[in-house]
């Protein structure tokens, strides 16, 4: 039952030693840096500190009571990350599956539009650019 | 009422500064982002599209037009972009 | 892209080394060995050798081409498991998270109903009892 | 046609062995469940509740009424419990 934000890489394994003990499902969603084009080369990700690690555990804990979670973990990296890494991550343990999913869902819905993390796309080149939100994870975020 | 104010992102790129410290007695967010982009072309440029503006006080989500209250920080900046 | 069928047990690092290179979502579903009532030593799992295997590999092409995957992996245990180890896994990897929730989702729901496994509960007293199959599961597959 | 006929989970139990080889000319899988039903005590109560039974032909799985064909192999069993 923790969130964490940092700039170090994290490692799935370690995150999943113990989680979710008693549990019957463990789902885990990972995030990564996606190259669509072939000409990314990282992003680079603000945050706000203080408020971000607030939200995300008000995230967590609202997950737990609504989908009554035995056990949640968010994880969320900001600064530089190359094509390919991790950007972040969600686990959650539940008696049953459906709970389990719904719960991974449910946070990363929240996460995408609510939690203050902004990217920005440096390309191969070095150029930066703001990357725009996207009407359809507020659409995602109105499901619930 | 003195009052933090911070800016991310693009905001924080067309402002000029991550933070700067005001007075004023702005009754919601909204009046006090009407004080804001007159202080300069910068501070105009980040509030022009306020379609695209989300704000929090004191590190809350908060409506432009919520009532402000007596916040030590608020902060301005785009749709969130996390995940 | 590929299902297996063992009695040992799998690491979910190691399943994920390499796994959904290229794209930005990955989801990870474990289910475990859940102890309701405290009397429960362990599952004994039956199945259907030859059949699993071809059927686990059916859903997971039919996953991978419903949702567009770039990657999935399933792993189902059979024989002897203790109460609070893992018995199968489901990895799946997308360009969004959509797909690859979706797709876990599905691949659990044909897993549960559509699969040739059959669970015995062996009590902490030596007996052994079927798990009977629950309607719910049936009306969760009815869902895609 | 000779048929291998296999059975698993609690059907398994109550016939008494994992398989047996029959000889039949069932046009269904049901025609051939009420062939089966009748060599034993044990395969009567393997067979006593139709609505919990479910049936693969060859490994794929297949409704009681569909033609069976010339199979090789014909699988009955419970309902699935995986995941």
């Amino acid at each position: 039952m923790s969130a964490r934000v940092q700039t170090a890489p994290f490692d799935l394994a370690t995150e999943l030693a113990g989680f979710g003990a008693g549990a019957g499902a463990v789902v885990t969603f990972t995030g990564l840096v996606r190259d669509d084009t072939g000409s990314l080369a990282a992003l680079e990700i603000e945050h706000y500190p203080g408020m971000t690690e607030r939200a995300l555990t008000d995230y967590g804990q609202a997950a737990a009571a609504r989908f009554g979670l035995c056990d949640w973990r968010i994880v969320h990296r900001h600064g530089r990350i190359a094509t390919g890494q991790p950007i972040m991550m969600v686990a959650t343990a539940a008696r049953h599956r459906r709970a389990a999913f719904e719960a991974a869902d449910y946070l990363m819905d929240w996460l995408k539009s609510r939690a203050p993390f902004w990217k920005r796309e440096i390309g191969q080149d070095g150029a930066a650019r703001w990357v725009a939100a996207k009407t359809d994870d507020e659409d995602s975020l109105a499901r619930w | 009422m003195t009052i933090e104010i911070l800016y991310f992102a693009a905001l924080r790129e067309r402002v000029g500064h991550p933070r700067e410290t005001v007075t004023s007695d702005a009754r919601t967010p909204r009046d006090l982002v009407a004080e804001l982009a007159a202080r300069s072309d910068g501070h105009a440029a980040a509030f022009a599209d306020m379609a695209a503006l989300r704000c929090a006080v004191d590190q809350q989500l908060t409506d432009l037009d919520a009532p402000l209250g007596q916040p030590r920080e608020v902060a301005f900046f785009p749709p969130m972009t996390g995940g």
